[in-house]
């Protein structure tokens, strides 16, 4: 992944967000307050501008970047979660381009940063539940010499069946977490914003 | 969606231009969506910084002002604010003597403010943080984000802030507004939801003869959906849950709060007000000082919510301190 | 209809016990519906009385206190009090310098109030009548039973009751009231109607995307029903209608309230009072005081109304003078 | 008109308030403010509480409380104007009966105090236009030498009209004068109570 390809993927999340708004704000209805959509859709587009004219000389600027708007525009628990994974990630990627095996363990600290901030583990019904399958999925691929458009597909669909296997669960993080037994038979709209987030990963790699 | 608005995506800043506009005791930095006091940093004082998401009106812009708040950092509506608020804020307030951040115990809010106390902390301003989860609808839990924090808030902006304005230290200033959080207990029943202007629809649906229990100051869920009850059962249900958590014995102090959520009539405040009073004087416990109004909100939403707390004389010396903000207002 | 009530017969009686219990400043007379003062008459003193139907809260009960209402008498909810409250309020709160009626402009009030100064004449109270008929929606023409009363009476007890406070004279005290009002003028836009306990439905029907322009306090209708505009519009079609009325000048000072309906949430009451702010700039015309919150509401209505009130230098003074009372309070 | 009669006539008015309290509100919420209903039958049940154990020394005695409890329980436009009626008709009948020609002088007196009070004439759209009709038609009765449940009948009659004819009526006063023209196509509810009056005076004195 080069930096013109790391540029082209936070643009395609913000298209997706603008597109999925009213899915994810509806999904946050029935278990959150509603924000979601808004909040995902604000912090997005106030990344494209923040990324409009800036120089990066890495990929990983490009997600500092990115992380760093998002912590400043959106609020709520997501924009310090998806920040802090944003962030955290870039820090790791140096260079102008990312392989396969860089980009896993640059996403690994992405994780690693989300769940030091907000304590949530897998089966919490949260973004974590999508963000954990699809970096099991991108480093299996990668540490079997898969490209990263491979790896990126895999991950994608891994995010996907985390997120739809959130609806099971009873929220233990986070506000859905205050409806007790009655947040089951739903899905995390977090889980579902990331499964968007791999999605256009695989998109914009898809050769 | 009936709202006076211009736009959904302006609420936020058309309300602080109106709020600028309104209260020259008031600073609004529209960039930084701040809100700080006209005057300036207390020198040598801590300054009590609060935030959360808008649509809480009063609470907290209403709460700047001598004796109370040095800063309010409003989110969107019901979305925390962001770090870069807070720090703002801090920057704009600290008077040397450091920051308090009251912060309401919701994921969002508790994440922005961990972060802008790392910032804050990294520009040499002291910051400690005071966490205020008193809603006894969600219990505190392996399965949950823990208590929801609500109407305690006010008390501690009041009473965290009268000893700041005393010059006691930042450890000090903690210290009482988590006295006051933890002698504290609210409960809220809604009559019906309330719609964010981004939404466009409400929160959830109640049906014509329906309330829900427990519920949060956004809308989150309660206890239980129930059938409506006349204003001595509702007010009785929540004090059975305040006092549930917290006994309090005959003849014990109170400050005791009926907050309307919104679109609550204050003729239905003073109805349920005087449920409590009777509530509490059959049980012998007394209501030394009280709130009956709108301070803690959810937009339009229809309900109340009751916040008790257990008052000792300091908290209470504190309590009658003078304040001068746009919605609490005396000795000055 | 979803209440935080008991019972619609008991609404009245169980506020005003609320009300007891909430402001020891105040004595509520229960039997008599009359809400005073706790420290009695101020001898020497005029006393300043008013009343309408419940419903409006804070208005009047929520005035009364030191530098404003020495009384007021609640009617049910949406109906003026009966001439045997003003009657004890008038005993009750006279001083010995005489009573002065604040009367808004609706049939029933002005009829009760009419008999209860003839009753307190008999009884050697001295009493003088300030009428309030602000509300330019609705013009005074032998077709109507003249302007109604709405915001400007908040401005009229303020001011006038600064004026009593100091010691003024009855016919001083009747002659600011009745310059305020002159001064003054009102209106008001809904977005939803509100329905009484004792009616149990909307007083009227507005469609999803109506408003009514120039609505009553109490629901009447207005000069027309419009589609559903923005914050700006509405505000700029409000002060049209009260400029239209009384032309304002570049550099005259006026007081303005943004007053919410009862139903609308405060962070809306900004958003309109930017508008308001920008307005007057444009025109050049100052807002020297102003107030934004429910000060003179209609049940649980969604909507505002909007007040301007052209002051001369004495008004501003006595604005500012000190007062307590649980709504309004400076100074003290 | 005996004392007995006259008690009754005011207790059946507080029945026939009961029981048409939801149509006065119904009235009085088109064109009012959706309280006369209950406001007439506040009042009213005050006036039986009042005469409970009242012992009357005449005719008038028993319509003079009834006014003043009206002007003291009712409050809003109906309350003094409904109060100075019966006040007023009461004050002229000092008797233990009141004949036909007594009774129309009386009530006649009513009507006078009414519009003085609220200054209202034939056309406002007010219970002057049911009252005016009502009091012609029992006036003309009476000096035509027919008794006093002949002269009811037919001010019950009258005053029935007299309400129906208000509906075409722009208002000119009270609360439904607001409404301007939007006023015209609705019954008015004052008038529509003072003809509950006459009916239960024509069925009270029907032999
Ligand atoms: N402690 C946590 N760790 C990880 N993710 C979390 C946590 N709490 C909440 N989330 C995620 O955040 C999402 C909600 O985000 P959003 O609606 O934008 O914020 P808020 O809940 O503050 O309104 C949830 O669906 C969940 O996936
Ligand atoms: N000036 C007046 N003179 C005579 N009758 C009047 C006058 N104003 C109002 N009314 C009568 O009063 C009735 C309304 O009574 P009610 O609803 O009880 O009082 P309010 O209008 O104060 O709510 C009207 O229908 C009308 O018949
Ligand atoms: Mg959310
Ligand atoms: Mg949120
Ligand atoms: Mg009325
Ligand atoms: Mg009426």
């Amino acid at each position: 992944m080069d930096i013109h390809q790391t540029r082209t993927w936070v643009r395609s999340i913000a298209a997706a967000m603008d597109q999925h708004k009213d899915h994810l704000t509806q999904l946050d209805s029935a278990i959150g307050d509603a924000d979601h959509g808004v909040n995902m859709q604000r912090g997005f587009t106030a990344v494209v501008a923040a990324l409009d004219g800036y120089e990066p000389a890495g990929v990983g600027d490009v997600l500092v970047k990115t992380g760093t708007t998002l912590i400043s525009k959106v609020g709520g628990a997501a924009g310090p979660l998806y920040g802090t994974f944003f962030r955290a990630t870039g820090k790791q990627l140096t260079g102008p381009v990312a392989d396969a095996e860089q980009l896993a363990a640059a996403l690994d600290a992405g994780l690693a940063g989300v769940q030091k901030l907000g304590a949530a583990v897998p089966g919490d019904k949260t973004m974590v539940d999508a963000l954990t399958p699809a970096l099991e999925a991108f480093g299996a691929a990668a540490r079997a010499g898969e490209d990263e458009a491979t790896a990126a597909e895999k991950a994608a669909e891994a995010a996907e069946t985390g997120a739809k296997d959130t609806i099971p669960l009873q929220a233990r993080k986070g506000r859905a977490s205050y409806l007790g037994s009655r947040s089951t038979g739903h899905q995390d709209p977090g889980a579902t914003s990331t499964a968007l987030i791999f999605r256009t990963l695989a998109e914009v790699l898809k050769p | 969606m009936k709202k006076l608005i211009n736009s959904p995506d302006t609420v936020l800043d058309d309300a602080l231009a109106g709020v600028a506009a309104a209260h020259p005791t008031l600073k609004v930095d529209l960039e930084a969506r701040i809100i700080t006091r006209a005057g300036g940093p207390s020198v040598g004082k801590v300054a009590l910084i609060s935030g959360g998401g808008s649509g809480h009106e009063p609470l907290h812009g209403g709460f700047v002002g001598p004796g109370m708040l040095h800063a309010a950092c409003p989110g969107e509506v019901f979305t925390s604010p962001v770090p870069d608020q807070m720090l703002a804020a801090a920057q704009a307030a600290d008077g040397g003597a450091g920051v308090v951040f009251v912060v309401k115990n919701y994921t969002g809010d508790v994440l922005n403010f961990e972060m802008a106390a790392e910032l804050a902390g990294e520009d040499g301003i002291e910051v400690a943080t005071v966490l205020v989860d008193d809603d006894v609808a969600v219990k505190d839990s392996t399965w949950t984000a823990g208590r929801r924090g609500t109407g305690a808030t006010v008390f501690v902006e009041k009473i965290a802030g009268a000893l700041a304005e005393q010059g006691a230290d930042l450890a000090s200033v903690a210290e009482i507004g988590r006295r006051v959080n933890a002698a504290s207990r609210s409960f809220a029943v809604a009559l019906s939801p309330c719609t964010t202007p981004a939404a466009g629809k409400p929160g959830f649906e109640l049906a014509e003869d329906e309330m829900e229990v427990g519920v949060g100051i956004h809308g989150e869920p309660g206890r239980s959906r129930e059938k409506l009850e006349p204003a001595a059962a509702i007010v009785a249900r929540s004090l059975d849950a305040i006092f549930a958590d917290q006994p309090l014995a005959a003849g014990e102090e109170t400050i005791v709060m009926v907050n309307g959520l919104g679109g609550t009539p204050l003729i239905e405040l003073y109805v349920a007000y005087a449920d409590v009073a009777k509530y509490f004087a059959e049980r012998g416990v007394r209501i030394v000082r009280n709130l009956v109004g709108n301070y803690i909100t959810s937009l339009e939403m229809a309900g109340a919510s009751f916040t008790v707390c257990k008052a000792d004389e300091q908290m209470l010396a504190l309590w009658d301190a003078p304040v001068n903000t746009p919605a609490l207002r005396w000795g000055a």
